[in-house]
This record gives structure tokens, sequence and C-alpha cells, in this order.
């Protein structure tokens, strides 16, 4: 699998577009938000995807550190040598998920989280996020008025203006079966719903790996599901 | 009664006695219960002769002084053994005078005074023999006061810098015999019982002769001596009655071991100060005047050591060679290293337990001569011609001796390296190990316990080779000097095996500073604290002394020495292995045929 | 004395004092090609746009590494024109050049014309415009200085204050402003900033030793003989300190200070630090004049928009143009003494051409 | 997508269309704040009298997927180009886009469309068998605030109030916060580019408040993707935004002004957390600092009402006294009513303390 | 409420206006050749303890100047002490002698911190 990873990194072409060549200069470390919290150095990454050592690419595919970045892409910005190490983060991210690296590392296995959360509002709502599932309780962070919008939900939507569930045009209308239908096929067709798949295969090897059997003798994802969120 | 004259004289001795029984007495008693056995059964007849015959040579006589600078020698010599004499004398003049064995303490001291008469059995003989010890002892004083004054005249660079205690004890002792000599020509002039000396000063100073003035010139002859005896504890010369203690206890085998004990306290009451050990310090040369073993002596003495003077020596151990009194500088330096570092922690934890390859022999280059890979290739090249089955143990991953860590005070840390070494070189089944750096020599040999592992130096690996005709070193004419490290020389006493390989590639030319005064290289792993720049000054004063002898080559057998002279441009530097390998290259040259197996050895090290 | 000169010889030099050789550029590069020119019998037209030669360096302080006068230089190289008898002509740009049957035609805006038989064009360089990088804040915070203000502000007023009007407690110098940026379009070295930072941290740190000075580099291109032992200089006396990162954004705080952000490559962790006052050590750029002397003849420029030269070892001054040469940092950047020597190479090259020239018969 | 520029970003101005919008909404927004994107059609609509069209078949962009790394590039591309198809349909061939994730993706699909032709043949294969679509690539791609600002100056001839304090009639001081993909990614797209954006700035000034720049003003609120959606990353987006409110704490600004939805919604509510972690604001008293989109500040200005229009009452930080400031007038009983005014019960309290505690 | 922990991990910045110096000063007073540091990794390169494990004389240096002590006292008890990076300096720095400098004043530190 290594010999392969820099014939498919360089296979994306936000590769080419995010690195041509880096000087060190350490001017995206330098106003990186996640460099400052996290044991993490974009220039580095740079560095070693440029190396092309596959050894070490392979180490980064399985470790926390690509999942750090925020993708703010502040450090598309300043580079001297117009490079984004936020767009080489996000082809090792996709090269960490299609080969499965990613549920090696803590920060990688919550990609699980997100396909189930955020993937599935999107075929399910046309929405990548939508009221009825941003329960306070999950998001204490949210506040008291947001508890109070989200109890009174569809009387809040309506006296702003919105369209809360509503057919025709407006704020969070209902995104009408065809219209989904259509996401639904263009997700089959482009790789979506197949990428999401291959984070679930993974997700479950890890999940058997970890001993999350149901009484089938199949991976129980729900108590994996348990296990990410409390996985600090 | 004018007895109060002796008041002064007996206080002050009073005094001292009490002071040395007190020391010697808490001396002894902080020895370790095996040292003061080792002290205990010292005091045999042979072996307490010959500690008394190196009290008389070493602490009257001062023969050392004397080899090292006549001059100075006389001055100690003339000081203490006149003074000796003195006593001696005086004593049995008594007893002859009082036809009694049994003489008060103090009669001897003040005898010209009491005793008025000539009467007794060759009272002439005496008082002309004391005179004599007399003007002996003064001119050892005007020597000394010259020296203080005038220290080129000695063949001393320095003298030692004095402080307030060594400045009134040496005052008084300076004032003692000139005193004695103004009392008893007073009373000569009196009483006509001086000699020579005495009766002369006694004519010139005669206008002032009164039984008043000579009561006056023995008090004060009486204040001087009750001074000295009382500053002495307090001062530099306190080394006079120590020092006979450290004879018999260091003839007892008795040594530092890592820790500090009262055998320190011995050694450093023991230091007279009298700056031999400046001279021979090379630091001095690069404008390093506080760091000198006098120094650390005194300092240890005051407890006021610092890391910048403990740490700034490069243990060359030139300063031991000369010193009159024999003080373990080195030992006692390092000593002294291992207390102001015991706090520091080191962790080895990653060490890790690789096997051990089966090997008859064990090459073990060292963290040096990994920065001098001429010298591992040259290895690698007498191993293959030997045919010797080699384990070269720290080819790849190896940790270093121990003996940098040991070097810089750092002794724990260093077992657990040797832990690791010795549990590698004692799998590997071998019967000898080579090395090719004295300071891992030195270390192997002290410090590791290895069994039947001979451990040899490389010198002496090779020396074997060609004794035993399996290497063939070509010998030509080329000039080599050779430089003794001083890990290898002073610090191992090897001098003989390099030379002896070296003689059978060219012609090793004797120089003046070799062997125990050889010159450090100045690159000491043993002195933390100096700089690059001052490194190179010492180099340089090496490299400059070397030179005079038109070498075409300096041979060393050191890669740290190698290492240090090989940043000189002016000279051609090689350790004595290279110096082997490219003389057989050469002679095979010439003699292809006999060296046809060994070109194979050469073509595969060139690969 | 012609007795000791071959025949050609003294058939050239009698056709040499015939030539003229227009220099564009009254900078230290076109003053000592001018008086070399000039000094070998040749009639030798110096043109300046501005009131008086001496160009860029009538504005610095001191030169590096060795911390001399260039007022000295400038006074030397005037009295050398002068005493070889260019004739220079100020306050006018030259904005044109002609071929015309083998000679050049030089005009400017009023229509002042200059002709010639070779032309030297020692334009020089543009300072880069900080303002560029607007992250950095020049023009915006006033206590973001370039270095180029620093040498104006030190020869004007010989010390260095704050904007508030007090001495600096920490000075940070930032490196390749300017330069090797693809933001700002300049891929390629200027060469002398980093000297140049060297050389200003240690002049600060004299006038103010209590002051801590940052250098923020990523490579330290110290290629002259003496550079290297002023770089250690400042580390070892004057305490300089070197951050190997490039600055990503100055933020001005309230008090008027700098907040910088770099990263500290060397152990891989983002940097913040308060600053008193920045300095940028802006690169040199091809002279704004450029674009227009290369209008209407063959001269091009090469891929940084200097002048091209023929070959850039064996014919550095040689123009693309057959007539036309290059001195100085209108070539590339290059430092005070590269400039003479450059311009001197420049000079012979000039006296080879004529001499060779075919109309004229030559050898 | 080589950057390349001999003149200063912030005199750079983008070419934003002039009329006939094709409105693409934003997922966060219409979450958060559905109110600001009503407003902003009716203030193109009724106050600046262009054409903008709300299609109710458009559907996310998927961008907050994408970039938390579990909608591919590919995927992307296609359901950009079937937003592209719908607009074309309708006839439209200017982007009016809501959110600024959305406006990062459209740009960068655009942008590799243009260097890679063979990803624009891909995403256009795979829309035509998913959908049968075809697709045209726009004419111009517009943020809303591009477009606010582009007529900023017609606003502010409408404006029934100023950006100043009613008592003593001092600009009132706004800090502004553009979303990273506005112009990080793209600074030509931008307005002003990325370091000194000049397009909140622009709105402020034109309507009478002053602009202040603060140290970390350009740092990124700290969405992070996924480090906002995992609850156990959370640290790292709290944390970004404090570094901001430290920074601008000692510029005590009125309040905050911001282009992005998700900085929007961040900035209001981690002012309520970090009040509840440290027991202290970064300004704004007990209240924190009001933080208001372009949509919603144009709207107060033009006069609209804070509640039934605006949905102020959506954020946790009351606008309340930046109203008063400003002098605009409202009734504070309609806050939290219903539909015509109906009772429909209140938060538990509003701004970053429990009064009650 | 619960906190996220969001001061934890804390800012890794390094910030240059609050750092502990009192290491950095100390050893450069009785080392000033320290000053001289180019950071080029030659000591790194040759370090025989760095042979067996990740020790990195050159962060040492760069801990020492950034006052990351704690880290610092943990990564020097790897040094053996055999001298070759102070042979290999370019700079000819006595780096020997920075860590015996580093490892006294850490025991000292220590001492000083224990409560009495």
């Amino acid at each position: 699998m290594h010999s392969k990873l820099n014939s498919l990194l360089k296979s994306d072409v936000r590769l080419e577009e995010g690195l041509t060549a880096c000087m060190n200069c350490g001017i995206c470390t330098a106003i990186c938000p996640a460099a400052e919290y996290f044991e993490y150095d974009p220039r580095s990454i740079a560095v070693t995807v440029q190396s092309g050592n596959e050894e070490e690419i392979a180490t980064l595919l399985e470790s926390d550190t690509i999942w750090y970045c925020g993708q703010c892409m502040s450090c598309k910005t300043r580079c001297p040598r117009n490079n984004c190490p936020g767009l080489i983060i996000s082809v090792l991210r996709k090269v960490s998920q299609e080969t499965g690296a990613f549920v090696q590392s803590r920060m990688g296995r919550q990609q699980y989280l997100i396909v189930k959360n955020i993937g599935m509002n999107i075929l399910n709502y046309g929405y990548c996020v939508h009221p009825t599932i941003l329960m306070p309780e999950n998001h204490p962070e949210q506040g008291p008025v947001w508890k109070w919008v989200y109890e009174n939900m569809g009387e809040v939507y309506a006296s702003v203006g919105a369209n809360l569930n509503g057919d025709g045009p407006g704020a969070m209308r209902k995104i009408s079966g065809a219209d989904l239908g259509e996401l639904h096929r263009i997700f089959k067709e482009s790789g979506g719903l197949k990428f999401y798949e291959t984070i679930e295969h993974f997700s479950k090897i890890k999940a058997l790996e970890l001993g999350f059997v149901n009484e089938n003798g199949e991976a129980d994802m729900e108590k994996y599901t348990q296990h990410l969120l409390q996985e600090i | 009664m004018e007895n109060f004259i002796i008041i002064p004289f007996t206080v002050g001795l009073i005094y001292l006695t009490l002071v040395l029984i007190y020391r010697f007495v808490k001396w002894v008693r902080g020895l370790s219960k095996l040292d003061k056995l080792r002290l205990v059964q010292s005091f045999k007849i042979r072996r307490m002769l010959r500690s008394l015959k190196e009290v008389f040579y070493e602490g009257l006589l001062h023969r050392k002084i004397f080899r090292k600078n006549p001059v100075l020698g006389y001055m100690h010599m003339s000081l203490a053994f006149g003074w000796f004499l003195l006593i001696v004398l005086g004593h049995i003049e008594v007893m002859a005078a009082r036809r009694s064995l049994l003489v008060p303490f103090y009669l001897p001291v003040f005898f010209r005074y009491f005793e008025t008469g000539t009467t007794f059995f060759a009272s002439g003989i005496f008082s002309f023999l004391m005179d004599f010890f007399l003007l002996i002892v003064l001119s050892g004083v005007a020597l000394a006061m010259l020296k203080r004054f005038k220290k080129q005249l000695f063949g001393m660079k320095k003298t030692t810098r004095l402080k307030t205690g060594d400045r009134m004890a040496l005052t008084s002792l300076w004032l003692i015999f000139p005193l004695r000599l103004l009392a008893e020509g007073m009373s000569a002039e009196l009483y006509g019982n001086g000699s020579f000396l005495t009766s002369s000063v006694g004519h010139i100073i005669g206008s002032f002769s009164s039984e008043s003035t000579n009561l006056v010139l023995w008090t004060a002859y009486s204040c001087a001596l009750g001074f000295f005896f009382a500053a002495l504890p307090n001062s530099r010369y306190m080394h006079i009655p120590t020092e006979v203690l450290l004879i018999f206890v260091r003839n007892a085998g008795i040594r530092l071991k890592k820790r500090n004990n009262t055998y320190t306290d011995i050694q450093v009451f023991s230091c007279s100060r009298c700056g031999l050990c400046l001279d021979n310090c090379q630091m001095a040369a690069a404008g390093i005047n506080h760091a000198q073993s006098v120094y650390i002596l005194k300092n240890i003495r005051n407890n006021n050591l610092t890391d910048e003077q403990l740490f700034n020596c490069l243990l060359c151990g030139k300063c031991e060679v000369d010193c009159p009194v024999g003080i373990n500088t080195i030992d006692l330096r390092i000593t002294q290293r291992i207390e102001s570092t015991l706090q520091y922690n080191s962790s080895y934890n990653y060490l890790e337990d690789l096997p051990a390859r089966k090997a008859s022999t064990i090459y073990f280059a060292g963290c040096m001569t990994h920065l001098t890979p001429g010298i591992i290739a040259s290895m690698k090249t007498l191993f293959h011609m030997a045919g010797e089955n080699v384990w070269f143990m720290d080819e790849e991953k190896a940790p270093c001796c121990g003996r940098p860590l040991m070097l810089a005070g750092q002794h724990d840390a260093a077992s657990k390296l040797i832990v690791n070494n010795t549990r590698k070189i004692l799998g590997s089944g071998a019967k000898t190990l080579v090395v090719s750096c004295p300071i891992c020599y030195k270390v192997f040999r002290e410090d590791y316990e290895l069994g039947n592992v001979e451990v040899l130096f490389h010198a002496e690996y090779i020396s074997r080779l060609i004794r035993e005709q399996i290497i063939l070193p070509g010998k030509t004419t080329t000039r080599i000097v050779y430089h003794d490290p001083c890990e290898l020389g002073r610090g191992m006493g090897m001098f003989e095996p390099p030379r002896e390989v070296l003689r059978a590639t060219g012609k090793v030319i004797p120089v003046k500073n070799e062997k125990q005064m050889a010159h450090c290289c100045g690159g000491s792993l043993g002195n933390l604290k100096i700089s690059q720049q001052e490194r190179a000054v010492l180099r340089n004063q090496a490299v400059k002394d070397y030179q005079q002898y038109l070498p075409d080559v300096l041979a060393t057998a050191c890669p740290l020495c190698k290492k240090t002279f090989a940043r000189h441009r002016g000279i051609e530097v090689m350790d004595i292995a290279e110096i082997v390998v490219s003389s057989i290259r050469k002679s095979a040259e010439v003699v292809p045929v006999k060296a046809s197996v060994k070109e194979e050895a050469f073509a595969e090290e060139l690969v | 004395m012609n007795r000791f000169l071959p025949d050609v010889l003294i058939h050239t030099t009698e056709m040499m004092k015939n030539k003229h050789v227009a220099v564009i550029g009254g900078g230290i590069a076109g003053m000592e090609a001018a008086s070399v020119l000039a000094r070998q019998g040749l009639k030798v037209t110096l043109v300046e746009k501005q009131k008086a030669t001496g160009g860029k360096l009538n504005d610095w302080h001191h030169l590096f590494p060795d911390f001399s006068s260039p007022g000295v230089v400038v006074e030397n190289l005037d009295k050398k024109t002068v005493r070889a008898g260019v004739n220079v002509v100020c306050h006018t740009e030259i904005s044109h050049i002609e071929r015309n049957n083998g000679r050049f035609e030089l005009s400017d805006q009023r229509d002042v014309k200059i002709f010639a038989d070779a032309v030297i064009v020692a334009s020089g360089f543009h300072v880069f415009d900080a303002t560029l990088k607007e992250e950095y804040g020049y023009g915006l915070f006033s206590n973001v200085i370039t270095s180029v203000d620093f040498e104006r502000r030190m020869k004007k007023h010989g010390k260095l204050l704050t904007l508030q009007g007090t001495e600096p407690r920490r000075v940070a110098i930032i490196h390749c402003v300017g330069s090797r940026d693809a933001k700002v379009g300049n891929i390629y070295c200027s060469k002398v900033c980093c000297i140049t930072g060297i050389k200003q941290a240690i002049e600060i740190n004299k006038m103010l030793p209590e002051c801590e000075v940052f250098c923020f580099y990523m490579d330290l291109r110290l290629y002259g003989s003496k550079f290297d032992s002023l770089y250690l200089e400042a580390q070892k006396r004057h305490k300089i300190q070197f951050i190997r990162g490039r600055l990503s954004e100055a933020a001005e705080r309230p008090d008027k200070s700098l907040q910088l952000k770099a990263e500290d490559t060397l152990q891989g962790r983002p940097l913040r630090m308060n600053v008193d006052l920045v300095i940028l050590l802006v690169g040199m750029e091809p002279a704004l004049s450029n674009s227009s002397l290369m209008r209407n003849n063959q001269m091009k420029p090469d891929e940084n928009g200097f002048f091209r030269s023929v070959n850039m070892h064996e014919a550095r001054n040689v123009g693309t143009q057959e007539g036309i040469f290059m001195a100085g940092t209108a070539i590339c950047p290059m430092a005070v003494n590269e400039t003479l020597e450059n311009a001197r190479s420049a000079a012979l090259e000039v006296m080879n051409f004529l001499r060779t020239d075919k109309n004229h018969g030559g050898f | 997508m080589e950057t390349k520029t001999k003149t200063r970003w912030s005199e750079h101005n983008k070419e934003i269309a002039d009329d006939h919008f094709f409105y693409l909404r934003s997922c966060i927004r219409q979450n958060f704040n559905p109110a600001a994107e009503k407003i902003f059609l009716s203030i193109l609509q009724k106050n600046l009298g262009k054409d903008i069209y709300d299609d109710p078949r458009h559907t996310t962009c998927t961008g907050i997927g994408y970039h938390a790394d579990i909608v591919p590039f590919e995927t992307l591309q296609t359901v950009i180009a079937r937003q592209f198809s719908l607009m074309a349909e309708k006839g439209y061939k200017n982007c009016a886009v809501s959110c600024i994730t959305s406006f990062g993706c459209y740009n960068e699909v655009l942008a590799t469309w243009k260097q890679f032709p063979d990803e624009m043949a891909k995403a256009g294969e795979n829309l035509r068998k998913a959908t049968g679509r075809e697709f045209e690539m726009p004419e111009n791609l517009s943020h809303s605030c591009d477009i606010i600002y582009k007529f900023r100056k017609e606003i502010a001839r409408q404006a029934r109030y100023r950006l100043v304090h009613r008592e003593t009639g001092e600009p009132l001081k706004i800090v502004d916060h553009i979303g990273c993909h506005y112009a990080k990614i793209f600074p030509e797209k931008s307005v002003g580019g990325s370091e000194y954006s000049r397009v909140l700035t622009g709105m402020i000034e034109a309507w009478g408040g002053e602009s202040v720049d603060y140290p970390e003003r350009r740092h990124c609120c700290g969405f992070g993707f996924r480090h906002y959606l995992i609850k156990n990353n959370r640290s790292y987006s709290i944390s970004n935004s404090r570094k901001k409110f430290v920074s601008m704490e000692p510029y005590r600004p009125d309040a905050i002004l911001t282009n992005c939805p998700g900085c929007n919604m961040f900035m209001d509510r981690w002012q309520y957390t970090l009040a509840q972690i440290e027991g202290k604001t970064y300004g704004g008293g007990t209240n924190g600092i009001p933080v208001l989109s372009h949509e919603e500040l144009a709207g107060l200005v033009l006069g609209y009402d804070p509640w039934k229009d605006l949905g102020l009452q959506m954020h946790q930080v009351d606008v309340e006294p930046l109203l008063q400031k400003i002098g605009i007038v409202y009734d504070p009983a309609q806050k939290f009513a219903g539909v015509n005014g109906k009772y429909i019960n209140e938060p538990l309290f509003t701004g970053c303390f429990n009064p009650h505690n | 409420m619960e906190d996220f922990s969001f001061l934890n991990p804390g800012s890794r910045q390094i910030d240059f206006d609050n750092f502990d110096d009192r290491l950095l000063l100390y050893v450069l007073e009785y080392e000033p050749s320290f000053v001289t540091c180019i950071s080029c990794g030659g000591c790194t390169a040759t370090c025989s303890a760095g042979n067996l494990t990740n020790f990195n004389v050159r962060k040492i240096g760069l801990w020492l100047r950034r006052g990351e002590t704690e880290k610092l006292s943990q990564e020097i008890e790897k040094c053996m002490f055999c001298g070759k990076c102070t042979l290999v300096c370019p700079r000819d720095i006595n780096i020997r002698n920075v860590i015996l400098l580093i490892k006294k004043r850490i025991s000292e530190l220590k001492t000083e911190n224990q409560p009495v």
C-alpha cells in the first residue's frame, strides 16, 4: 500500500495547487490557529509531502496530526511560494480515509461521527445543519436563547419570516423529494456515497478490533459511536 | 626570674600541639574502617622505615624540589633540615651540658640565654655547629625573602598569592632566626658563649649590649616563635606537620574513592603552596591563572571552590608529577567534581540491550575516533591483515565508554554506560578488547570489570603484530616526534609501546618535553570551561615546541590529540595506526611479492 | 609618446576620440563608467534625472560591512567625473532610446536629444514598495519602517526613535520583504538585504545598547568575504538574536507597539512577539524607467524584469541590443563595491565595442 | 491559482454584478439567523429595486461536509454544477451567495475548472448521469456582503439611522471580522484583499460608524469545521475566538460586524460560553458585545424592525444596547413574541450571565 | 457549566514577552559563546546519545533560548558528555560546558524550589 501513496496523493489535482515548492519559511505555521494549540506544524507537513518519503507520509496518514487543521486556509494567503498547506491536508485526509489509515488515530476515527451527523444531514435534509437535530443537550454552548428557539421552533421561525419545513422558497424550507433525489444521485455518481461507505467500512473493522460486537457477531456501531464521543 | 621569656614560646607550642593532636585524631578517625585497618597494618617496621625515610627525604631534604630546581631545593632544605638539625643538636648540646637525657623542653631553644658558661664537654664544637646550622637556616630565610620579591631568580614564573593568615605566619617565620641570631649574638657578647657567627654579630652590636637588651631580644625571639606556632595551624605552614601524616597514610595505601573523606583534608593541609604546580600548568599560557591545583587545594580548605575553577583544568596530570608533597591532584579534583555534581540527574533508559556478536576480539573505537575516520580505517586494515574475527562494537550504535562523564564528575551516570557496555563485551565471549582511544582505554582498564577479557591499547596490539611479524611495516627515515597523550602517558603510564611501534616505521626523535613532562595538546575532555581559542593557544605552544625538532610527522596515539593538532595547519599529524598502515603500504609498493596477500586487503578497504 | 604604441593602436586611439558615449543614470555605476571612459579620451555624457549625481547613495547613512561613509564614495566619484571631463546633464530623464544608422538617439519628455555611438544604461534599481506587503502594515502603522527609512533617519537625525518619540526597547528586522515572494511577483533574492539588516542591527545596538534586536530570516545569504564575520560579531558582541522564520503579520497594539507573528521554524512552533519598531529590509526591484528604455529597441528584460544580458557569465554588461550596455544594479541587485567593479567592466566592454565598430574599419 | 499582484490589495476592486442575482442560501444562516437572508432579499428587492431570484430547488453546497473531509471534491463540484444548472435554467448569470464557506467552495471549484478543464468535464458528466442536467458557469459570483458593499451608499441615502451615538454624536466603534474563506483563499475575489478587506469597513464608514483595527483582526473565529462539529474538539473553536476577544477588548467596540454566518453565530455564542466558564466578558458589561451580520446591520440602518424583520432576538448577546446607542425605536415587549404578537414563552436569560444567579 | 477544557491544550505559541529566561541568562553569563549558535545542527548530527535516541542538542539550545526549562531538564538527562558536539561546532561553542551549566542550574533550581 505504501509504495502507492505518492501516486495516490498526486492523483488529486488539489495537491498540484497546494504544493509547488516549499522553502520552509514558516509563514503558515506563524498564523495557523491549530499550530497554536496542537503539536501541529503545517510547514513540516508540506515538507514531508514534498520529500515524498512514503514511510513518513504513511505515519502522517495514521496520526492525529493531519486532523488538527481547521481548514481556515489562512496559510494560503501568506505563502511566498503560493503553496496552500490547508489543501495538502485535504488531500492527505482524503487518502487517509480511502486507505483506512484514519481509524488508527483518535482524531481520524471521528470522521465516522461526522459522516453520521453532517453526512446524513446532507442526504436527509439537503442541508448540512438542520435545527431539528441541534439538540440543546448536545450543544450547551448554544445557550438559553437557542434552547428557547429549539423548544418553540415552529413559532419562532415563523415569527421572523422563515419557512421552516415549508414548501416553496424561504429560509429553512423543506427541500423537495425530487431535489433530494437529484442530490442522492449526484452523491452516488460522483463517489460521495462510496466515500461514506468507505469510512463506515473501516470504522466497522476498527469497532470489531476494539471489541464492540453485538449478539450477531457484527460490529456494534452504537457502542463504537459512544466510544468515539467519549474518547479523549 | 627571667624565666618568663619562655612563656610566649611555651604557650604557642602547647597551642600548636593541642591543635595538631585534635586534627590528626579527627582525620584518622574520619577515615573509613578499612582505611584505618590499612593504617594500623602499615605500622610494621619495614613500612615504617620506608615512610620515615620518605619523611626525611621529602619533608626535610626536599629531594623532589632539589631535582626540579637546586636553588629552590636548597632554600627549602636549609629551612627545614637546618632547623631540624638545630633542634636535634640543640638537644644533644643541652644533654651534654646538663649531663642528663631528660632536659626541659624549652632549654635547647633558649640555651644560650640560660647557659652562660662554656665549661661543658665539647662546648666549643657545639657552639660552632649551632652557629653553622643557624647560618644555613639564615641563608634559607634570606633566599625565601629574595624569592618573594624576585621569583625569577629561582626559575619560577609564579609564586602563590598570600592571604592574611599566611602573611602573619610568614612574617613571624622570617623573624625567628634573625632574632635568634641577634639574641645569641648579644649573649655571646655578654657571656662569651658564642662561636664564629654569634660572636661576630655580638661584636657588631656590642655598643648596645646590656642585660636588659639581651632580655628584650630573647623575649622577641620567644614571641616570634610563639607567634609562629600559634599562626601555623591556620596558615600554609600547617603542611609541615601534616605532610608527615600524609606520608604515612599514603604509604598505607589509602586513596580517595570518588567521595571526599578526611584523606581529602590531609592532602589539602599538606599543600605547602610552593607553587611548583603553577609552573607545570600549561593553562597559564592561555591566561588562565585561577584554577591551578594550588588554588583548588586552598579553596577546598577555605570552602569556597567554584565550578569555574574546578572544571577549568585539563586533568593532564603535570602538576602531580612535580608535587613535592606528592598530592594526588587529579584524583582530588575529580572527587571534588563528583561531589559538586551529585545532584545532577541522568537517564539512559534508551540504551538498548542489543545482543552481542560472538567474536574473539572486540574493537571499540570510541566517540572521538568516530571523528577521525582515518584511524578507524587503519584499524580495520590491521585487523584484516591479522585475520582476526573482530566485532566492531560501536560501529553503528553504542554508548560512550563513560570516561568523559567521569571527567565531568558524573560518576554514577558513567556507571550506567559501563554496565551496558560490560554486558555486551562479556556477552560476545571475546578474549581481547582493542581500543584506539586513550580516554576509553583508561576507563576500560580502571573502571570496567571485564574478568578475563584483556584490554589492549592499539599500540600494544600493533606492536604485538609487529613482533609476531604478522604485519611488516617498512622502516624509513621519516622523522617522527611522538606526542604522549595525557590519558595514556601520565594517565596510564604507557610510554613505550607507541614508541616501539613508531620505531618500526621511522626515526623517533626524542624531545625535551616528553613522557612524564609531555605537553597536553589542549584538547582535553577534562576541561569543561576552556574556550576553543584558549585551547588553540595551548596547542600552538606544543606544536611550536615540537617543530623545533623538524619532524616530518607528529605522531600521536589519541584521536582527540590528533583532532586538536590537525586544526594547526603547520604540522602533519597522524595516529600511530595510520602511520603503520601507510608504511606497510609503502613497503608493499616496494616489495610487491611479499605483500601480495595484503594488497587484497587494501583493495577491499579502499572499496 | 606615440612611438611606443603600435600603429593600429594609435589609429584606434585617434578614432576613439571622436566617439561619444551616453551614460544613463548618474548613480555610482554611471559615474564610475563615465569617468573611466572619459579618462580613456572618449566624449561622455552622463544623464541624471535628479538634480545631482550620486543616486541612492545620497540617502544612505553607512555602508556595509565596514560602516564607511557613502558620502565619501560619492564625493570621490564626483571629483573623478569632473576631472575626467564628463559632460554631466542633470534634471533629465531619458525615456527613449532609438537606433538610427548605427548611432543612438536618446530623448526625454521635453525633447532633449543626445546622440551617441554607444549607450550605457546605469539606471539602477527601484526600492520595493513595502505597502504592497499589507500584512506588515507599512504605511498603516507608523512604527513600521523600511531599511531605506532607517538609513534616511539615521543620516538626518542620527538617532532612532519610535513614533511616540521614545527609544525603542525592542526592534525586529524583517528579512526578504519583497524578495523571494511570489505574492508580490519577486521570486529572486535581493542579495544585499541580509547584510544590510545585520549592519543596521549592529548600528542600533551601538546606539541603544539596552535595545533588543531580532532578525527574522529564512536563509542568511552572507556572500561577501567579510559578511559572515559581521554576522558573528552581531551575535557575539551585539547580542543580536536571529530567529528563523518569515514574518507572517504585524498588527498594531493600543500602545502603538507591534504584535508580530512568525514561526520559530527551528522548533516548529508559532511565535508571538511585541516590538516597538519594525524595520522591513526592502529589496531591489527593476527601475521603473526600465520598460520605457526598452521600448523602440531590442533590449529585453530578464525573468525578473532587470535588463537581460547577452550572456550572464562572459558578457554581463552587454545588452541584447548591440551598442547598448548595462552597468550596476540595472542588471541585478548588487552591493556598492560590486557595482563599481561592474561599471568598470561595462566601460571596458564599450571600448572594445567602439574599437571593433565595423562602420569605422576597426580591426 | 497563481495569485500575483504588483498593486496593493486594499485598492483591489472585484467586479460585482449590478442586478439579476440568483440567490444561494446558507445552511448556517438559515438555521441561526433566518431573518438575515429574508432581509437581504427585501433590501435588494424593495430598497434597491433589484431582481434576485430565490429558487427553492437549490440545496446545500455540501461545503461543511467538504471541509470536514467527508464529501469528496468530485461530489462538491457536481453539487455546485447542479446549482449553476438551476441558475442557467432560470436565465440568471450572477450568483449571490449567502454563505462564506459556500463562497469559498464556489470559487475553488471555478478556479479548479479554469485550471483543470478535465475536472469540469468530469463534474459535467457526473451531473448529466445523475440528473440529466447541463450547466453553465456563472458570469459573476458575489457574496451577499459584496452586493451590500456595492450599494452601501444607496443604502446610506435611504437610511433612517446612522451609526453614531445618539447622545454624543460620536461614531460608533465597530470591529469587523471577515470570514476566512471570503478573501484568504482568493483575495482577487474579494473587495480589498485579505489583509485589510474593505467589504465591511466600507459599510461601517458609509453608514457613519468608525471601523476599529485590532491585532487579531484576521485571526480565524475557530469554527474549524471538524473541530466544532465534534464536541470533544470544541476547545479549538473557543480558544481561537477567545484570542480574538482578548485582542479586541482594549478597543471597547460597540459591535462586531461579520460577513460569515458561522462566525456570526460563534462570536455570539462563544461570548456567552466564555462568560460562563471564566465569569467575565470582553466588553459590553454583563451582556457582551453585540454581533451583527452585514444584512442585519443594513436592515437596522434602513429602519427595519429588529424583531419581526431582522430576527435579532435569536442572538444570545442582546442587541438592545446597540439599538439604544443608535437611537433605534423598538418595542421591547415584542422581542420574544410569536406570530401576530402571540406570547410563546421566553428564554431563561439573554446576554452572558443569568441575572437570577 | 462544562468548560470543554478549553484551556487545555494551552497555547503552544512562543510568547516572547513572557518567558522564563533565568536559565538562559545563567548560561550566557558563564558561557557567552553560546550566543553565537547558528542552529546548524552539526552537534545533533554527531551526538553519541542522539545516535541512540531522539536526543537533539540543537533543540536543547533552542529550548534554552525560549525558556522551556521543563522540557529541557527532562531531555538533558540523556546527554553522555562525550564532547563530540563541541568538537564539530563551527562556531566553537563550548557546548559541553553549556550542558554542564544547565545541569547545575537545574539542580540548583530544584533545591531552591523545594518546599522547606
